[in-house]
């Protein structure tokens, strides 16, 4: 089952929810304001190394461009939206909203 | 199981009455439960108000709606499923809600979520 | 990463299947980007061959169809790349009815290939699609 | 507590004196309480002997003002009870144009009493109000 | 100066902002959502106890009642629209969206 | 002061292109710039992510709007606030923004807003 989350860590509990929920192996992918969760070196950078342990971890490129994140953690990559379509081709999805 | 079956769960997650979600997720849980679908509904973070006792929104001039969730039962929606640690961080028990509901960890209602065809977050 | 499939632990695509796809939009347009990555998202599984079947507005989403939407000229129209898309694709572009009716969403208001029914032709569209993604905040 | 000052640590209002209020609305009806606060917070402040100048809609606050809302008839009609306020006791109801645009909504669905304008407009509300209020989410 | 908090702390990051900004002796009103914050025993019942050493705290009536909350931390006041206004007639307003 | 004149405070709150607070906001700033008021800016939270460089989104289909908060400098709107706090727990430093700001404690922030006739979080 593939995660989403679209809202900013700082600002919405969503990721910290997601992360309690989500299930060894599931991938997790960042959009919109949800992508400021894989900057490199902010707040959560200890969390998404967390996370990565037992999840795959992308965040949506176009979302991380707009925002003018060029630094993210280390092996969050960045996919497009045919990246998307291709992780949404191969599970079911869970949007945390 | 029949394949036109689909194992659907709705998410709350919004605290009752600030915003319109926790409502219209509740009018689309009532449409989908005459669908006969496997339906289950899962409460989690501030969706956990949703439940609480004695609310009474006269002098908001809004309708209540938490009695509705005590209906659920009788559209044959009887999965309800309360993260128990969103529960214990707002201060609140079992005794709190309005509805019979089960108390799970969050690896479990997790688990559960994996099992769905549709996850529908409100 | 084009064309291919991806990593992911789970590997269950070695060989691209095709998929039909609901969308639950539940948001208004402009006001949040989910509208924005709805369209994006549904673009590109056009492109890549897959179906998508219908995007259905709840919430605010609803405000999606109107055909009143009069952006300045410099930004996108979201409200007429959803009729374009309905047009060129087939996706139906459904908006609720009682949600409409809270923000004054009519059938006179909808765009060409919108149009208004209810909370039942969700659950259908949950029924008959291998997928349903929702977009909100 | 009715009709008395309201303790907090700075006493500044032993005697009551009337203000004159401008509001700033940053959401739509029904899907954030925000319209719902503003209108009983105008409601008060009018019985108390204040005056509301005007509710100034904003972002999606713009779609308090269309004549097309038709909520269910046990529910309050939002956009209906803008217009009474505004019939009534003189509160202008204004739409940003910028955001009306945006959204759909035009000069043809203004409520009764509700009409659309400018930014510039808000900065005369602010500008000649002891207080301007926002409601949002 | 007068600030209002609409939102739950648990979902926005609002009241916690709000508390780093606020003036000694600037009263605090929650409402709507943001009246969550103050229900007696909850996660954020010393951040309410703090806040209070040198502001006093208020929360709308009507809003704790639509939510049932019924017990709420010690010396918050609860009041409604009436006494919103009266607020508002002592204090320019700071609405913490 | 010219009993005209007011002392306006916009504070940015949000993060950009997740919603529209920030552009619309900008957008308020700039008109009530015309008004010659006494304007000022504060980016406190997800707000201080509007001023952040390198910004483009051209892949989101958006129009980009952070090079206008260089031109509020050409509207004499020149008291822009950013919160420290903010910035640091988000991994930024002054470097990272596209404009000249103050960057102050939440404190002083704080007292700058109850001189405020006007308070509006977008």
């Amino acid at each position: 089952m593939l995660h989403t989350i679209n809202t900013s860590p700082f600002e919405s509990p969503a990721m910290e929810e997601c992360i309690r929920f989500v299930q060894p192996g599931d991938p997790v992918l960042f959009i919109e304001n949800g992508v400021y969760a894989v900057q490199n070196g902010n707040r959560f950078s200890d969390a998404i190394a967390a996370l990565q342990k037992t999840s795959p971890v992308y965040a949506l490129q176009p979302d991380l461009d707009a925002r003018g994140i060029s630094s993210v953690d280390a092996e969050v990559k960045g996919i497009g939206y045919d990246g998307f379509v291709d992780l949404v081709e191969a599970h079911q999805v869970n949007s945390w909203l | 199981m029949d394949d036109n079956v689909k194992k659907i769960m709705h998410v709350m997650r919004r605290a009752p009455h600030g915003s319109i979600y926790t409502y219209e997720g509740l009018e689309m849980i009532l449409i989908m439960a005459a669908y006969e679908q496997d339906l289950s509904v899962a409460f989690i973070g501030d969706g956990v108000y949703a439940l609480k006792k004695n609310q009474n929104t006269d002098g908001i001039s809004m309708k209540g709606f938490a009695k509705t969730f005590m209906a659920l039962d009788g559209y044959d929606v009887e999965k309800l499923y309360v993260d128990r640690v969103s529960l214990e961080e707002r201060g609140l028990t079992e005794d709190d809600l309005l509805v019979d509901v089960e108390l799970l960890d969050s690896a479990e209602i997790g688990r559960r979520m994996t099992e769905q065809d549709v996850v529908i977050h409100h | 990463m084009r064309g291919t499939a991806l990593p992911g632990f789970s590997a269950t695509i070695l060989n691209s299947e095709k998929v039909k796809i609901g969308i639950l939009l539940k948001e208004g347009p402009y006001n949040h980007q989910a509208a924005d990555t709805a369209y994006k998202f549904a673009e590109a599984a056009i492109k890549k061959g897959h179906t998508v079947d219908a995007v259905f507005l709840y919430n605010d989403g609803v405000i999606n169809a109107t055909n009143l939407t009069d952006p300045p000229q410099d930004d996108r129209n979201i409200a007429a790349r959803w009729s374009e898309m309905a047009k060129e694709h087939g996706v139906e572009i459904l908006a609720c009815i009682a949600a409409s009716k809270r923000r004054g969403i009519t059938d006179d208001l909808m765009i060409e290939g919108g149009s208004i029914t209810g909370l039942g032709t969700l659950t259908d569209i949950a029924i008959r699609n291998d997928r349903l993604l929702t977009f909100g905040d």
